[in-house]
């Protein structure tokens, strides 16, 4: 039982692998993602397409310790500035994991 | 012009399915062909041409008709994005005007291959070095696409991360690319013999898998015509009126170094055709100021469904008409 | 009755490939057909039979049999809902006496494809309207469905959300109702011609196709029939007894109305099937009330596998051994 | 960084058009959904069903002003009584957004 | 309009009904399931395997009372524990849900 | 060794499928076989050769050949992960070490069939029990591996959550052994007539079908080479020479009951092939200790590709050699 931090992105599936590449470098323990999300920002809406994979949003969900978590943010808003989407954080109790309690 | 061959083009059952996807989009029915079933009809048709393409061409060798459509298959990848970008630019901005260009610049291979479908209802086959054109055509006019947008693009301050090794993998290793041209050197590889083993899979049900396809483009077609309603009034002529130009350079061209009647159409189609697998693709990466909702409806819902409808059989009646021009104006 | 055509129909590999997916299931085995692969069957199944029956269709013409047969049919989609809801509100609540009759007024294009199949071993090939009956019959018994609800529901309090067009709709542009119609349409407007085109696809690899569908449906029917525990014991017996009075009273109007042996069974393969496909789409929106973990169960789990093993040999025994009673009892 | 409201919605598939409607009457500036969503509630099991696209819910995400989502859970009330479901609303962080910072 | 506690769980996709059979014997009035989940975390990457339902994750939420909450944080704790993953809890507030206000 | 007979197989278009695959992922291309539609082509190929030796079987009937197959293929089953067990402890834990054992001691139902499709470009067609000796041999090994485990585990402390009944659900009742058994019943219980029925899809495509999986086994067994690089210096040959070796031990026991040649070359390779579908599923469960991340890419990218490419050309060429040797060596 830990107070953790947790951050949701949602941004462009193409972009997954290098926000992936990012989060290992903040070196955090883990992380989720969702592949098949649709939506609608300022970009327009996105669908998906069916003869490519192509304007499709993705789902990342990354927690961890506070200050972490803010490099995290830090690290990825380039992406997301660029590609579009966005990227939320709240606090949350970290009940079971590996080796915690 | 005679309408037999717009006739006997529409009563050809994969047309017909086409309609039937369009009808039941119209209709707003629940008709659906699930992700990722078009993929598999769209991997299905890029193997089973390329296939066939290699095995043809294997029998044919390369003469100087392979080398001369080739070469003018490359050209016209090149040609058209460039002048296609000067007619856009008198109303888009420059980012716009690329990828629409490098769009028509590039090919559509369902187009192709409803052109052999209905080259086939009249008793006629292209030779299978088109399908090498079709696989050499795809990937040109992106790059040419990208150069212009670079040249003519207001200050690139976004050179940082641009990456020309990106775009060349983006516009030369995209799946429908090395698929189709990975087939044909597999037919060309494994010849008359490999074509046994596989002519079942690759041409028996050909025909039925085109049509599942063409309803899923019918279905996609109608549902994207919508897409376009913010686009303005330029945009739904140009993507009839620039095509049915391409066809007619590519027609001169077919008749300046002889091509068959049969070769000439399929070349036409390819020139005639827009992409909208390949060319978004690619996109996203090198143009992203670029809007998606502009180039893939054009593409998908005005282009894709007259090349299908009307063009293949005017292009072809353009083709029987001009032998008896082309001499008059040529002398 | 002749124990020979139960063991025919039950050797034939598609009907024994549905039985190996009620085995697996039964085992727990992880076999099994992930979405939208059974999608894609029934999409092809639907699309080949409509096809072939447009083929047909264009062969024999409109003739009196065929007006008989389609007339027949809707009928029976008319009148099988009204007397099965009177049957079933014995026992239900209008809602659900309402959906299930819709459910049994419809029909299963599955069952259908097994009869015809059933019959090609004995060497008959039914007409090709009957799939033209298939489609018409598809429909109407949603929209008895929800007329009979409507006039006995206790008070329709949410008759403000209610619309007769979105009920038209889902009835009359579903999907499935919308593929068969507009492919026999196809077949019928492409006749031989389209049919050559397309046969290694439509006819050759049909029964493969079919076999791998009806291995999924064995996997799903057996995993459905667990959702029936809390249906209590009025269900399970109506889902085999009502299937064979529907089949029966089929039967004798076919005798009526002089139809041959092979159009007969697969006319009464039709009425004594169940819809579960069609039916629960439209019950969402217009019977939201009625409890699908009653009818899609009933349909799937029961009157499926029923139909399947021992209804269409049965159905076809009584057909012709009423050659025999029907003229004693006529006259 | 700015405080706003997450929504999150749990319905009935094919109502997610009805909801984006009405997302858009409201004046969002954006929504997020996640397609194939099983689960259980009042109404029983909803696990998709293989013939149709029947009996499946959708995951909506939704984050923007209190006051706006206020109005978002008003206008979205009556389809989720009628189709099911449930909409719940908790307070995070936006950090990266088009424009923010 | 009512504080709940939220609970989400992201394990193994293969342990997803053992799972819903501990939420159904604490009483849970609801669940929902996202199926196709990939990630990371100390038993390495999870992205799904083509030829057989393995190495993938799923995600399932729940919602309830705080205490019922606490008793099913309980009963999965030993699953993820054996096969991986992790839960996190947090509160927020149910707005719509059938028959609350 | 006769290097036509390699040249023979590589230039096989399926094998050639398997390479384009292969070259697509070094380039980093995204041409991608989305899920589920590799499994689409799996069950096919499951179903499709299950059919077939269950049809050849009933046409040989149960003979000596049959009895003396089937049993050589059981007892490979169990003495192949014995010893390769031993070998894989000199560097591995137990755990590990058993389901390595497990992967190799279990078969690769595409890489028997790439070598049945191998004879037949050889005009050599293996007896159709060699479908059943697959079947036979594809859980014994998952057994016995679990067995080791258990024997030479440290002290098994998690005894409270193993099951015998769930290791051998596991086992025997997994999709892949379920749907081949299935099928080859199937086939027994239909014949001929069931053959002519179902020919078209099960046979007729089937090259074709093999030629799509395989271009999807290139793109992911080079995926996952990759995943082998913290695998130390001991696995990557070893997933070499094991499956030789394997094939060795059984080309001397073909020769020992006197298989025909092209029987001794599946059987050969049966026991060289290693298992990557039925293995990692019984392993989660059972050896959860075991690290997929070792077993799956042995599988996968090593050995399912020496045996496609060089494997199968170098059996064969064994088995023709041998017929000279072994009776120097024998008398
Ligand atoms: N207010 C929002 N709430 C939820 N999701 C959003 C919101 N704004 C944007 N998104 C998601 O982020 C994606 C990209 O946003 P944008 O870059 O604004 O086009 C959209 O397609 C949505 O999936
Ligand atoms: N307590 C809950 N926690 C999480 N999801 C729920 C809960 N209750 C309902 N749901 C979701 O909402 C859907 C519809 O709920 P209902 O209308 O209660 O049947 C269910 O199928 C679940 O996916
Ligand atoms: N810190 C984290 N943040 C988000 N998801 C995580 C985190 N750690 C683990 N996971 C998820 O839980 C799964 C199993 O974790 P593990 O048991 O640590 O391998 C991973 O594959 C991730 O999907
Ligand atoms: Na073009
Ligand atoms: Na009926
Ligand atoms: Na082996």
């Amino acid at each position: 039982m830990k107070r953790v931090v947790k951050v949701e992105i949602v941004t462009d599936s193409l972009e997954v692998e290098n926000i992936i590449k990012l989060l290992e470098e903040v070196g955090v323990s883990g992380y989720s993602v969702i592949k098949d999300v649709t939506g609608k920002g300022h970009r327009g809406v996105r669908s998906g397409y069916e003869f490519a994979d192509l304007f499709k949003n993705s789902y990342i969900l990354v927690v961890g310790e506070e200050n972490q978590m803010h490099k995290v943010v830090e690290a990825i808003k380039p992406i997301i500035k660029k590609f579009g989407g966005l990227c939320i954080v709240s606090d949350v109790i970290l009940r079971i994991h590996r080796g915690d309690d | 012009m005679d309408i037999g061959l717009i006739i006997n083009n529409l009563v050809h059952p994969p047309v017909l399915f086409f309609f039937l996807g369009m009808i039941a989009s119209f209709c707003k029915s629940d008709l659906k062909i699930p992700d990722p079933l078009p993929k598999l009809f769209s991997l299905y048709l890029l193997l089973a041409i390329g296939f066939h393409g290699g095995v043809e061409l294997r029998k044919t060798g390369i003469n100087q008709e392979v080398i001369f459509s080739l070469s003018a298959g490359i050209l016209m990848a090149i040609i058209v994005p460039i002048y296609t970008f000067f007619i856009l630019k008198i109303k888009l901005d420059t980012y716009n005007a690329a990828a629409i260009a490098a769009t028509y610049g590039s090919i559509s291979a369902v187009t192709f291959i409803t052109a052999v479908t209905f080259l086939q209802t009249l008793g006629l086959e292209p030779g299978g070095y088109m399908v090498a054109a079709l696989a050499l055509m795809e990937s040109p006019a992106i790059v040419i696409g990208i150069i212009l947008a670079r040249l003519f693009a207001p200050n690139n301050k976004e050179g940082n991360h641009f990456s020309w090794g990106m775009v060349m993998k983006e516009a030369f290793l995209n799946g429908s690319v090395l698929l189709i041209s990975g087939s044909l050197l597999i037919g060309l590889a494994s010849g008359e013999e490999g074509w046994d083993t596989l002519k079942p899979f690759t041409k028996d049900i050909f025909k039925g898998m085109l049509s599942f396809f063409l309803l899923d483009m019918g279905l996609l077609a109608a549902k994207r015509i919508g897409d376009l309603k913010s686009a303005g009034f330029f945009l739904p002529p140009f993507a009839i009126l620039v095509p049915v130009l391409n066809a007619c350079v590519a027609i001169f061209i077919a008749k300046l170094i002889h091509l068959q009647p049969e070769n000439a159409l399929v070349f036409s189609v390819l020139c005639a055709s827009a992409s909208y697998i390949a060319v978004p693709a690619a996109m996203r990466l090198s143009l992203p100021e670029a809007n998606p909702s502009l180039f893939v409806p054009m593409a998908l819902a005005i282009t894709f469904p007259f090349n299908i409808i009307v063009g293949i059989p005017l292009y072809y009646y353009l083709i029987m008409r001009t032998d008896q021009w082309i001499p008059l104006f040529w002398k």
